[in-house]
């Protein structure tokens, strides 16, 4: 698998990803710059974590009209995988390749703890290492996750499948109190219509061997390994 | 001339900042509040001197930008300067 | 000159905080009348903040020299090696002063500043602590300024991407009108290229970026001298809103630059910004330096050089290159849209020449500025030893001595200083970077070296009442307790950076506890071979005459050789030993005990003996090297019951089960003294009971004391087979009192 | 009674939002603009209806919690609503 990680003024969690990358697949990602307009062929395009451009004005906001996000945007719309953590999640909703928008977390405080996720479907490029219904555990870090959808949208990509993820009890329970951001439904991901693209907040890069307390984020990067060797 | 841009929520949309502040001021013994929203407020100086293309321009960059219209409402004052 | 130049009048010298006799020796030194321009350089200059004139004098005594210190105090950072040719690179500074006029904005430009402090110096930041005081809960303000400083820390660490892995939350009533904002960076670098500030070559160009220069925080470093009074508050003097998206810009680009060989000194523009800068480079150097203020970017219009010397403008730095490669560095700093401007060049007069439209604007020898500003030996009085408290005069309240163990630890774990303070670290990304293996809430936070099994060991620490109490003892006790919390986890002490703050200096008491901390400070290091390799000094902190609490809060950096053989402080599986390290006196004066319990804030702190810690101590982490304890913790605060509890409590796991003790106090002590005493220098370790009697016996051998506390078991702590403390009551106490407080 | 409150950064503090806002805005072509400030914009609705009385409420209410007056100026417009 060949992925290519593009690289915004303010990322900051491309350290970790592309750290979690060259461990699980064994290469090195190539490394994209914000101002570059072509992006070499890659199966794999990460958007990492971070504050592009400071978050100021909006998370995401900026870099979702730099110019790479549309080349970024060619890409998904061909299939490839794009994978957009945290501050890429942000971003790809703001460049509307993913429904709905980051707002403000519900207490308005900065997050960062372990939560625990349900993988809501296995059938994906990014998600058939796990089990069915699986609870994984791996950390936010976000002030801006709060992820809301007018209802309309909201009926669809549940009807559709397009949830990736929801913040769960660890054994697996909805429940508002798990919640770490106020997210409708529960939310912490969605995949686009075609499942080729995912946004998500929570860092699975950060959970990749038992040195960081845990390694449930690893199957995410071994189901990309596998399914776009 | 001069832009002045209000980026409010759309009604309907939550508004946890606007909340926070409601709270506060309660606990600090404001009452006499019934309902309090956030918003952002901009002013952009603008070189075009001609209200209608400047109007125009701040549209434009509110859309391609400034608000998210998924959840935001954008307002544009133009005042000479 | 501009015409407005106004005359310099004695009001004038003295808003500008200086004396008659340093007005003099300025005089002295230009052999004429300085102008405005000069008279605000030697002003921030000399204040206490840039040229610590009455604390160098016993700064000095501090011990900053072992085989593995590559750079000791003096620079913008210390730095320590740490093998395999990489370094570690930390420091401690203060932002008090800011951060209580305007917590968010003030405590984010505090991280900001010491970030810069260790990349300049060519480290990648891998880590921030901080040290925060707060006043007394019941404060009308103190809500106010938890939730602005500890979400300014984050809104600037987080943004910057580096992981904010520990630090100390306390309150006390002295902090009400001064709180403390200490923040702490550690930095790596490859010990072979680490970048100092010392100017070099007549000709090469002096070069400014970053951001544009406003006229922020001018005066910041005079404002940082300064007693707080009620008209100060009014006053409201500017301070600075930080940029932590620039500051990563910055960052990324000097980094990139540090790759070259083009840079022949660096240093950030922290306090006193250009001038203190240009001046502390020069002056390193022997140099001169031609400084032409029209090429500095500026953020506003008209500025005076007056402003531009001196604002505190954030997020720039200043760096000599070597000639001819300005235009490789400019096109680094242009990638990371920076501004970039050659701003002036070297000269060997010794003297910095400043213009501005043409016109000469200030004129100066440098040596005298930099090297030789004034000196106070100011008198001090000694601390008055306080009185020993006897646990038999401490009376258990209600008699019968059992519950009351279980309801003073309740209370214990649920009073302002010992409890969770998860609620402020789970607003710093304590995890960017994806190499913590500690989080906060141990004893110390590790951090892996990137590439390796090696590991990076950090802590900061003070127990300000113990050095209220007996500054001596409280000095040496802060250095101890970090050495130990970096034991704790299994990693070699390496250094301290300290961060001392304190009243003024102008009253002989404050003057006095100063150096009686400094004494017990340097005693420590010299036992432990732990010197300090930075720091830095905060005088003033009063409001109306009445001064904080003595804090010399220091940073501690110990390095663990392999992440296997690190320690945690989580209880680990039913039917372990579990086992003191060290001796029971029962020590409760100026115990959290006898305050929070017996409601008397008095008494001696316990006895610092440095041998003895040494001796424990090196045990210890020789056993943790060598894998045999499942888990280790020191006691400090609270006294062993709570150091007990604090490990059940870190046992539990994501559905909420713990694992808790069968413990055996008895003992010819009394028993509150047993579970609530402060005595130093002990550990409590987990250790699989095949290997229990071997301890022991290894522990004889060196003569130190031991005892067996008990077994891991059940799901609370029992005390004597009598009495059962639930961990789920004592969870909820500790976790709660935080958010509670801030909810309220 | 309606309060409108702007919050704005004295002239002379460094407003990092609004240098990025305008940075943005030129590197997606909008080059006319020669300055952006961005503040904050807060409406609250008020049970005061004496002008007097509501204003003096919230200039309460600013100093002591919306505006920072170290950095940040506030201006309050009242409409009746
Ligand atoms: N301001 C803070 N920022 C980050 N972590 C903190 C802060 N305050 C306390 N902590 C963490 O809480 C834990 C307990 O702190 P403390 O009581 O000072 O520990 P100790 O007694 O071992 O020195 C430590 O892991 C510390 O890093
Ligand atoms: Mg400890």
């Amino acid at each position: 698998m060949k992925a290519a990680v593009v690289i915004f003024p303010g990322s900051n969690r491309d350290v970790d990803v592309i750290d979690a990358l060259t461990a699980v697949s064994g290469k090195e990602p190539l490394l994209i710059w914000h101002r570059n307009t072509e992006l070499p062929k890659a199966d794999l395009i990460v958007l990492p974590g971070g504050f592009s451009y400071g978050d100021y004005l909006r998370s995401g906001a900026m870099a979702a009209r730099s110019p790479i996000l549309k080349e970024v945007t060619v890409r998904a719309q061909a299939g490839v995988a794009v994978l957009g953590i945290c501050n890429g999640f942000q971003i790809l909703t703001e460049a509307g390749l993913l429904p709905g928008v980051l707002m403000a977390n519900r207490d308005l405080k900065f997050v960062c703890r372990n939560i625990h996720l349900k993988v809501e479907r296995t059938d994906t490029v990014f998600t058939e290492r796990y089990a069915e219904g699986q609870v994984i555990r791996v950390p936010v870090a976000h002030h801006d996750g709060n992820y809301f959808s007018d209802s309309e949208t909201l009926t669809r990509i549940e009807g559709e499948g397009q949830v990736a993820f929801r913040y769960c009890t660890p054994e697996g329970h909805l429940d508002d109190s798990v919640n770490p951001n106020g997210s409708i439904n529960g939310i912490a991901g969605v995949y686009n219509e075609n499942r080729n693209v995912l946004g998500l907040m929570p860092h699975p890069e950060d959970h990749i061997d038992e040195s960081q307390s845990c390694a449930d984020g690893r199957p995410l990067f071994e189901s990309l390994v596998e399914s776009l060797a | 001339m001069k832009a002045r841009v209000h980026i409010t929520l759309k009604s309907g949309v939550l508004d946890p900042q606007g909340k926070a502040v409601h709270n506060a001021l309660t606990s600090l013994g404001f009452d006499g509040v019934d309902d309090v929203r956030q918003g952002k407020y901009l002013e952009l100086d603008l070189v075009e001197s001609d209200a209608e293309q400047a109007r125009a321009a701040v549209e434009a960059m509110c859309t391609r930008l400034l608000a998210n219209t998924v959840i935001e409402d954008y307002q544009i004052e133009l005042e000479d300067g | 000159m501009s015409d407005a130049e106004p005359i310099i009048t004695a009001e004038l010298i003295a808003e500008h905080g200086l004396s008659e006799s340093e007005y003099r020796q300025a005089q002295d030194i230009l052999g004429r009348d300085p102008n405005l321009t000069e008279l605000g350089i030697f002003s921030v200059m000399w204040s206490e903040h840039c040229s610590y004139k009455s604390s160098k004098k016993w700064l000095k005594t501090l011990p900053t020299e072992a085989p593995w210190v590559i750079c000791g105090p003096g620079e913008n950072a210390g730095v320590v090696d740490i093998g395999d040719g990489q370094a570690a690179i930390f420091k401690m500074e203060s932002h008090n002063h800011p951060s209580f006029i305007e917590p968010y904005q003030g405590a984010a430009t505090g991280v900001g500043g010491i970030l810069r402090d260790v990349f300049t110096m060519g480290a990648r930041p891998i880590a921030n602590l901080n040290c925060l005081r707060f006043g007394e809960p019941e404060n009308s303000k103190t809500r106010h300024l938890v939730a602005g400083v500890v979400a300014g820390i984050g809104g600037y660490g987080n943004c910057i991407g580096v992981p904010t892995v520990g630090g100390e939350c306390t309150f006390h009533e002295s902090y009400n009108g001064n709180i403390l904002v200490n923040a702490m960076t550690v930095g790596l670098a490859d010990a072979d290229r680490i970048f100092y500030s010392t100017a070099a070559g007549a000709g090469n160009p002096v070069v400014y970026v970053g951001s544009k220069t406003g006229r922020d925080g001018i005066h910041g470093a005079t404002m940082a001298s300064a007693e707080f009074d009620e008209a100060a508050e009014e006053k409201r003097p500017t301070v600075q809103v930080g940029d932590p998206f620039t500051e990563k810009l910055l960052l990324e680009a000097c980094l990139e630059l540090m790759d070259t060989d083009a840079i022949v000194a660096i240093q950030d523009m922290g306090a006193a910004g250009l001038t203190s800068s240009s001046f502390e480079m020069a002056g390193k150097g022997g140099m001169g330096v031609e400084l032409n203020l029209d090429h500095v970017p500026q953020r506003e219009t008209g500025m005076t050089p007056y402003e531009i010397m001196l604002s505190e403008s954030q997020e720039r730095m200043l760096m000599v290159l070597k000639q001819g490669r300005e235009d490789e560095a400019r096109r680094i700093f242009e990638k990371w849209e920076l501004d970039f401007a050659v701003v002036g060049h070297l000269t060997e007069s010794g003297r910095m020449v400043v213009t501005m439209h043409g016109a000469v604007a200030a004129d100066l020898p440098i040596a005298p500025l930099a090297n030789a500003s004034p000196e106070y030996d100011r008198p001090w009085t000694a601390a008055s030893t306080p009185n020993e408290i006897h646990a038999a005069d401490i009376p258990v309240p209600n008699g019968t001595e059992l519950p009351e163990v279980s309801v003073a630890l309740e209370k214990l774990l649920s009073s302002p200083d010992l409890a969770s303070k998860r609620w402020v670290w789970d607003q710093y990304d304590h995890l960017v970077m994806g190499r913590t293996v500690q989080r906060p809430g141990g004893d110390a936070a590790v951090v892996r070296l990137p590439g390796t099994d090696k590991a990076l060991a950090l802590t900061a620490d003070c127990t300000p009442r113990y050095c209220a109490a007996f500054p001596r003892s409280g000095g040496a006790q802060a250095v101890a307790e970090t050495w130990r919390n970096l034991t704790a986890v299994g990693a070699r002490p390496l250094g301290i950076t300290d961060c001392m703050n304190f009243g003024s200096p102008e009253r002989p008491e404050i003057m006095g506890q100063f150096v009686e901390c400094i004494e017990g400070m340097r005693e420590a290091c010299l036992a432990l071979d732990y010197p300090v390799v930075s720091g830095n000094v905060s005088f003033y902190n009063e409001t109306n005459g009445a001064a904080i609490q003595p804090t010399p809060a220091i940073g501690g950096v110990g390095v663990i050789d392999s992440i296997d053989a690190m320690a945690t402080i989580a209880l680990k599986a039913d039917g372990n030993d579990l086992v003191l390290i060290g001796e029971c006196n029962g020590h409760l004066g100026a115990s959290l005990y006898l305050r929070e319990i017996a409601g008397i804030s008095e008494g001696a702190p316990p006895p610092v003996d440095l041998e003895i810690e040494r001796r424990n101590g090196d045990f210890v982490r020789k056993q943790i090297m060598e894998g045999r304890f499942v888990s280790c913790h020191d006691v400090s605060d609270g006294g062993l019951l709570v150091a007990i509890a604090e490990m059940a409590l870190a046992s539990a796991t994501p559905r909420g089960t713990m694992l808790g003790a069968h413990l055996h106090l008895d003992t010819d002590i009394p028993l509150h003294a047993l579970a609530f005493g402060e005595d130093q220098g002990r550990y409590i370790v987990e250790i699989d009971p095949v290997g229990t009697e071997d301890l022991l016996a290894a522990a004889a051998a060196k003569d130190i004391p031991t005892r067996r506390l008990g077994r891991c078991g059940s799901e609370a702590l029992t005390i004597n087979g009598e009495q059962t403390i639930s961990l789920s009551v004592l969870r909820r106490a500790h976790e709660g009192w935080l958010p509670n407080y801030m909810a309220g």
